[in-house]
């Protein structure tokens, strides 16, 4: 060819070559769709002003910069340009206005997208900013998990308006998940599982090949899994727990226990009941189900040890959420006659409690096998920076790339961490041979919820100033002799106090003392009933002394305030505000009726209200009907953004409930607010 | 009307002032071409002819030398958009392909550029030895072309790190962790060159003054060399057998 | 590939050559002009990290009469009035230093050169050569008051609350 | 004026190329005259360097507009891929780490293959070499022979296949063209290849495939396998 025309082709060679990069950027998928938003929200406009402005809108990157949070750039507002605009109801993706939750739309420019949604902020390209399939690209969070997102910022047990994360949490705290993987903020995570130094001393051999073999077949309630062990591994296992020493002074209890004489079993089914005993535990599947189920304990434990057990369980198992009852040594001895008497399995074998004669080969064998199955995770008897963590750490768990996931045998799985986490929950052991952590046997539902508290886990905290934990205030767990009656009575095994406790009870007692008065609570400890007709008695009667009753009420009256909560709701307000008769007609338009019970009359969901002025304090209720959710996220008492007036209307009648049958008591308890 | 206009801005005294040159295909116009020009003076007015041939040299310096100007020009841009920071300049790459218009292009240009230009320098070295035209009196030439070689294989190792992924930093731990074999001095030429024992933000922006002024200076210098001693030498030389026995 | 080019062939079409050539020197030149554009586009910031020249100041009730608020990220103060709210550049007119609202005398001062503002931005003191400038303020969809501090209004232009 | 003619003592007329003639006592002492053709620079070189700039811009363009540049996710000094690859460029070096301690294959290797490189123009084997098997003694052959049997068994007692296996093969066949003197087209040409154009094609080779095993035979733990089970990486 000539050069001549070599040289012309080649130049126009190069300039189309290098005009393609040119034209593919003017071509930019963004640039389109922001066309056709505009196009859509003239179309929907309702008004000239609202139409010029979606005419004039310029095709340009919108972002979300989030300088306080990670320094974040959204970039999705690029494309979702409708998430804020109430025109676009409905509208097709990506254009619809995002739906109304805590954080929309007033959040938008404070916390952005990724946070919640996962994905890559930065990109302006969909399949980019969605994460499909790219190894350096964050995925987005399926909608399935979004409340992980939540999770990031609140890291309190429960969050409201997150019953999945909730959920997911308060199952990992069950499980024991904490016991073998390390995480952030559950270092002195301690499992409930109790020592097993005293095995020997508790069970007989019979009974705890059961158990090995399937704990939840012989106890639906166990939080144990199976572990799925052969035969010969049970019998080392046993040899080896039996032949653990027990310590001494709970051998002695429970020798001198078992020489006692039985007591009356039907004074102790009466104890049994008073004790709310199912509150917790359940007995042929009735009760709450949150400790282990009492159908056949007699044939589950020696009478000795059930005995020194129930006068102090803390000394066999210093972590139980068991509270040490006041009983005296007959009451126990007859709960234990109405055991040996009714909850028994009567078709067990008859040695089922009989000890075993310890191997000691088959014993050094089982100590192996005990290290190797990491049972010292859940049941070592010391502290928790001694336990060794057993599994992987779970730290940053929600951030992990698909591709840095050994998916093992799993090759049926789509490779996305969302389900290989569900996957590892739902059959740990399908992913190689050899694994060591079992099955839990969750259902779908718990397995999404602890994939859904797992992905909360990101590689690194958020911020401070983001991290939520204002309704949450840090536990204040006194010590000295109050100490030791929270600890001896438990009471965080059912109530919260600020960030701790469990989530039996209803009622959390961070600010008890603001809400009920000092003399109802002593009342109450000494002979508790359920406040809301709705919900079983739950709160056992601890059978605690006056004295310690006052201690504790005293206690919550003088530290367990809120200081927001003024004492005198009224102090400088009109007469007319006090005006109790306005009070009860709002009482009844607003409908409480459906809920709350007053006298003979009412629904059944709150708490009862008739003896409410003796209960509860002006201050509380006052500040409870301006917002009932700012005082527990799960309130589904209604906001009725009540004007102070009607408040303290309302307040004013509820002060005068309680009156009307006993004047005596009503009095006393607005003497000690004022 | 166009002629007229071009042929008035070719007589103006403005175009006479830069461009001293006729129009006319004179040969004389033609040598002034080369010679009244700063970048073309490195060429002679005449050429052998037959160096034009494609199998005479295969172009490869000639190609090497363009990648080098395509990364030149085509770096300068890029820095616009880059700080060597922690972690600002990995979300700098993301800049540059989600936002920067045309960003992702210039990066991909000057990436396989880059990795282009190494293996061609490789190439024509090869081509050199096996033309023989390393010999007298090219000897010095060969030198400074294996300089330029490590030159390259620098600049474009310095500029890996600089996208701050995974692949840089790793890609760079591990080269840096070969140096701090070297007995005795090893570890200190890793200390130095890092900025500290691991590859940090100090390392990062030593590798960026590095990639972009030193390295570019002395790779300028010595193309400079390079380019005019082929000259000095006697042009550009092919098959050293050629005219032992093809030639006529 | 020997070109043909020499001087027995010059009889031979110069003008086909010369548009071959022509077309040649024309793709280059394009593509020159073209790169010259792409670069101007490239240089162009598509998305900008700079402070948000419009802020959210608060509802309008918040500013009753005789309330000074200081913006520190966008530099302004929000004042109320009887008659309604106005925003003010906290910016100093003389050499661009950030003023201060100084409560007990009720006035803004410069801290660089001592040039003082009464409320409505007017000098009052020292070399600042013009009044402090008033800035819009208008209403959002939720009821608060946003000053966007690139637009300026006369003095006296008060948002009616 | 008068250029004082200067004697040159030095017997070695590569080393000293300023002169008229060389003439070797192998070869006839006749100079061929070649006339070359000379053509203008400009347009003839200068049209060609510019179609050869535009060529390289517009491969390299194409390039860049159907593959992207790699970027994995952000540097954590905390999640060390498996395996960690230095730039391909590299990865002959880093394939050699595999086989020697890091001093010898990281250091010591590049060095002498830089020096080796450098020293080239300045080696008289370089300058004068004619065909390998030229006038070859029996002695010379003994000596190659064990000069590839040593590096043979030197790399093989490392264990260096992708060395080893070149060596050898690249030493059988500059054997085999031991008796080419007299044969044909290829095979002819084989038999004029000189010392160090075998010992550099012998570098070449080992260099290329130590790099692409490298790049693509390496796995996790800089284990064995293959380019097509290779997992993808970005």
């Amino acid at each position: 060819m000539p050069l001549r025309r070599l040289f012309a082709v080649s130049s126009l060679l190069f300039l189309v070559t290098l005009a393609v990069s040119p034209v593919k950027n003017a071509l930019r998928p963004y640039r389109f769709i922001q066309r056709e938003f505009r196009d859509l929200g003239m179309s929907r406009a309702t008004s000239r002003k609202a139409m010029e402005l979606y005419a004039n809108r310029p095709v340009a990157i919108q972002q979300i910069w989030l300088r306080d949070f990670e320094d974040r750039v959204d970039r999705c507002t690029t494309c979702h340009l409708g998430v804020a605009d109430a025109a676009m109801r409905g509208a097709p993706e990506p254009f619809r206005l995002h739906p109304a939750t805590f954080h929309t739309p007033g959040g938008f420019e404070r916390i952005g997208c990724t946070a919640c949604h996962g994905g890559e902020g930065l990109a302006t390209l969909q399949d980019d900013a969605h994460g499909v399939a790219q190894e350096n690209i964050a995925p987005m969070t399926p909608a399935t998990f979004i409340q992980s997102g939540c999770g990031r910022c609140h890291l309190s047990a429960t969050v409201p308006d997150a019953p999945t994360l909730s959920r997911g949490r308060a199952l990992m705290e069950r499980a024991g998940c904490y016991s073998c993987h390390a995480v952030r903020g559950h270092d002195a995570y301690r499992s409930e599982a109790p020592p097993l130094d005293a095995i020997a001393i508790k069970t007989g051999a019979v009974w705890l090949r059961g158990w090995l073999e399937d704990p939840r077949a012989v106890d639906p309630n166990a939080t144990m899994p199976n572990f799925h062990l052969g035969a010969d591994d049970i019998l080392a296992l046993s040899h080896y727990m039996f032949g653990r020493p027990a310590p001494d002074a709970l051998a002695r209890r429970v020798a001198a226990a078992a020489g006692e004489p039985l007591g009356d079993p039907a004074t102790g089914r009466r104890l049994f009941s008073e004790s709310r005993c199912i509150s917790c535990h359940t007995v042929d599947g009735k009760g709450n189900g949150s400790a282990p189920e009492l159908g056949t304990i007699a044939s589950a434990a020696t009478r000795g040890w059930l005995i020194a057990f129930l006068r102090d369980p803390h000394a066999f198992n210093p972590r139980t959420r068991m509270p040490r009852y006041n009983f005296s040594d007959g009451d126990v001895r007859d709960i234990v006659a109405y055991f040996d008497d009714e909850l028994r399995d009567f078709d067990a074998p008859a040695d089922v409690l009989e000890p075993l004669r310890v191997n000691q080969t088959l014993a050094a064998k089982g100590a192996t096998l005990f290290r190797n199955a990491g049972c010292g995770s859940c049941h070592a008897s010391g502290p928790a920076s001694e336990t060794e963590k057993f599994g992987p750490d779970l730290d940053g768990i929600g951030d992990r790339r698909a591709a840095s996931l050994d998916f093992g045998r799993r090759r049926d799985l789509p490779q996305t961490l969302t389900s290989w986490l569900v996957a590892k929950i739902e059959s740990p052991r399908s992913f190689a041979d050899g694994l060591r952590m079992p099955s839990y046997g969750f259902d779908a539902d718990e397995q999404r919820a602890i994939v859904t508290a797992l992905l909360a886990h990101g590689a690194q905290a958020v911020p401070e100033k983001l991290r939520h934990s204002a309704t949450q205030p840090v536990a204040m767990i006194p010590g000295g002799r109050v100490g030791e009656l929270f600890s001896r009575y438990r009471c965080l095994s059912c109530h919260q106090i600020g960030n701790r406790g469990g989530d039996t009870s209803t009622a959390p007692l961070t600010f008890e003392g603001s809400k009920v008065n000092e003399e109802w609570l002593v009342d109450y400890l000494l002979l508790p009933s359920s406040l809301r007709p709705i919900l079983p008695e739950r709160m056992p009667i601890l059978k605690m002394s006056r004295e310690e009753a006052s201690l504790l009420a005293d206690t919550f009256e003088k530290f367990y305030v809120d200081p927001s909560i003024v004492e005198d709701p009224f102090a400088g307000r009109a007469e007319s505000d006090r005006d109790a008769a306005e009070g009860e007609r709002l009482y009844t338009t607003l409908g409480c009726r459906g809920c709350h019970i007053i006298g003979m009359a009412g629904g059944y969901y709150g708490p009862t209200l008739t003896e409410a002025a003796r209960r509860l304090k002006p201050g509380w209720v006052f500040h409870f009907l301006k917002n009932p959710q700012g005082w527990r996220g799960d309130i589904r008492c209604p906001n009725y953004a009540l004007p102070d007036t009607d408040a303290l209307r309302l307040t004013a009648y509820l002060g005068t409930l309680g009156s009307s049958r006993d004047a005596a008591a009503p009095a006393t308890g607005k003497e000690s607010t004022r | 009307m166009r002629v007229s206009l071009a042929s008035r801005v070719r007589g103006s005294a403005v175009y006479r002032s830069i461009v001293r040159h006729g129009t006319t295909a004179t040969n004389r116009n033609r040598s002034l071409v080369v010679f009244e020009n700063l970048f073309l003076h490195v060429h002679p007015v005449k050429v052998r002819e037959k160096t034009l041939r494609f199998t005479h040299t295969f172009w490869l310096g000639g190609i090497t030398l363009a990648c080098a100007f395509i990364l030149f020009v085509g770096g300068i841009p890029l820095m616009f958009y880059y700080h060597p920071s922690v972690p600002q300049a990995y979300r700098d790459m993301k800049e540059l392909q989600y936002v920067v218009d045309n960003g992702v292009f210039l990066r991909n240009l000057h990436r396989w550029a880059a990795h282009a230009m190494v293996l061609v320098a490789v190439l024509h070295m090869l081509r050199v030895f096996y033309h023989r035209a390393y010999r007298p009196p090219r000897q010095f030439n060969w030198v400074i072309g294996v300089l330029l070689l490590l030159a390259t294989l620098l600049l474009s190792y310095t500029g890996y790190l600089l996208p701050w992924d995974q692949l840089s930093l790793w890609g760079v731990s591990v080269g840096t962790s070969m140096v701090k074999e070297a007995p005795f001095i090893g570890e200190r030429i890793r200390f130095y060159l890092l900025g500290g024992n691991v590859v940090s933000e100090n390392a990062l922006l030593r590798f960026y003054v590095l990639h972009c002024v030193v390295l570019p200076v002395a790779l300028l210098l010595l193309v400079s060399v390079h380019v005019w001693r082929v000259r000095k030498d006697g042009g550009v030389q092919g098959p050293a057998g050629a005219e032992r026995k093809n030639e006529p | 590939m020997p070109d043909e080019e020499s001087r027995d062939g010059e009889t031979e079409s110069i003008s086909r050559r010369d548009v071959v050539v022509r077309l040649g020197v024309g793709a280059c030149a394009l593509a020159a002009a073209g790169s010259a554009a792409v670069t101007l586009d490239f240089l162009e910031p598509k998305v900008l990290f700079e402070p948000q020249t419009t802020f959210v100041a608060g509802a309008p009730l918040d500013f009753a009469d005789g309330t000074v608020r200081f913006n520190r990220e966008q530099k302004a103060y929000v004042i109320g009035t009887a008659g309604g709210v106005y925003a003010l550049s906290a910016v100093c007119t003389h050499l661009g230093c950030i003023t201060r609202f100084r409560s007990e005398q009720r006035m803004i001062a410069c801290p660089c050169h001592g040039s003082q503002f009464d409320l409505e931005g007017n000098v009052v003191h020292g070399p600042a050569p013009r009044s402090l400038p008033w800035l819009e303020v208008s209403e959002n969809a939720s009821g608060s008051l946003v000053v966007e501090t690139r637009v300026i209004v006369p003095q006296g232009k008060l948002f009616r609350v | 004026m008068s250029v004082p003619i200067k004697i040159v003592e030095s017997n070695d007329p590569m080393a000293d190329p300023w002169r008229v003639a060389i003439v070797r006592p192998d070869s006839r002492p006749s100079a061929r005259a070649t006339e070359d053709r000379f053509v203008m620079t400009f347009p003839h070189l200068i049209v060609r360097e510019v179609i050869l700039f535009q060529l390289v811009l517009t491969v390299l363009s194409l390039a860049a507009i159907f593959f992207d540049a790699p970027l994995l996710g952000i540097a954590n000094p905390l999640e060390t891929p498996n395996p960690a690859k230095a730039p391909w460029y590299f990865l002959g070096l880093q394939e050699l780490l595999h086989y020697f301690p890091p001093v010898v294959a990281g250091v010591l290797m590049p060095t002498l293959a830089v020096i080796a490189l450098v020293v080239i123009p300045y080696a008289r084997i370089n300058l004068v070499a004619g065909p390998l098997w030229a006038n070859a003694s029996a002695k010379k052959a003994i000596a190659l022979g064990a000069a590839v049997a040593l590096v043979a068994l030197l790399f093989g007692a490392f264990a260096c296949w992708p060395i080893v296996v070149p060596t050898l093969a690249l030493g059988i066949a500059m054997f085999a063209t031991r008796g080419w003197e007299r044969a044909t087209s290829v095979r002819r040409l084989l038999w004029e290849v000189t010392l160090p154009e075998w010992i550099m094609t012998w570098f070449v080779i080992i260099a290329t495939l130590l790099t692409v095993i490298g790049t693509y035979f390496r796995g996790p733990g800089w284990s064995w396998v293959w380019p097509w089970e290779n997992a993808p990486r970005g």
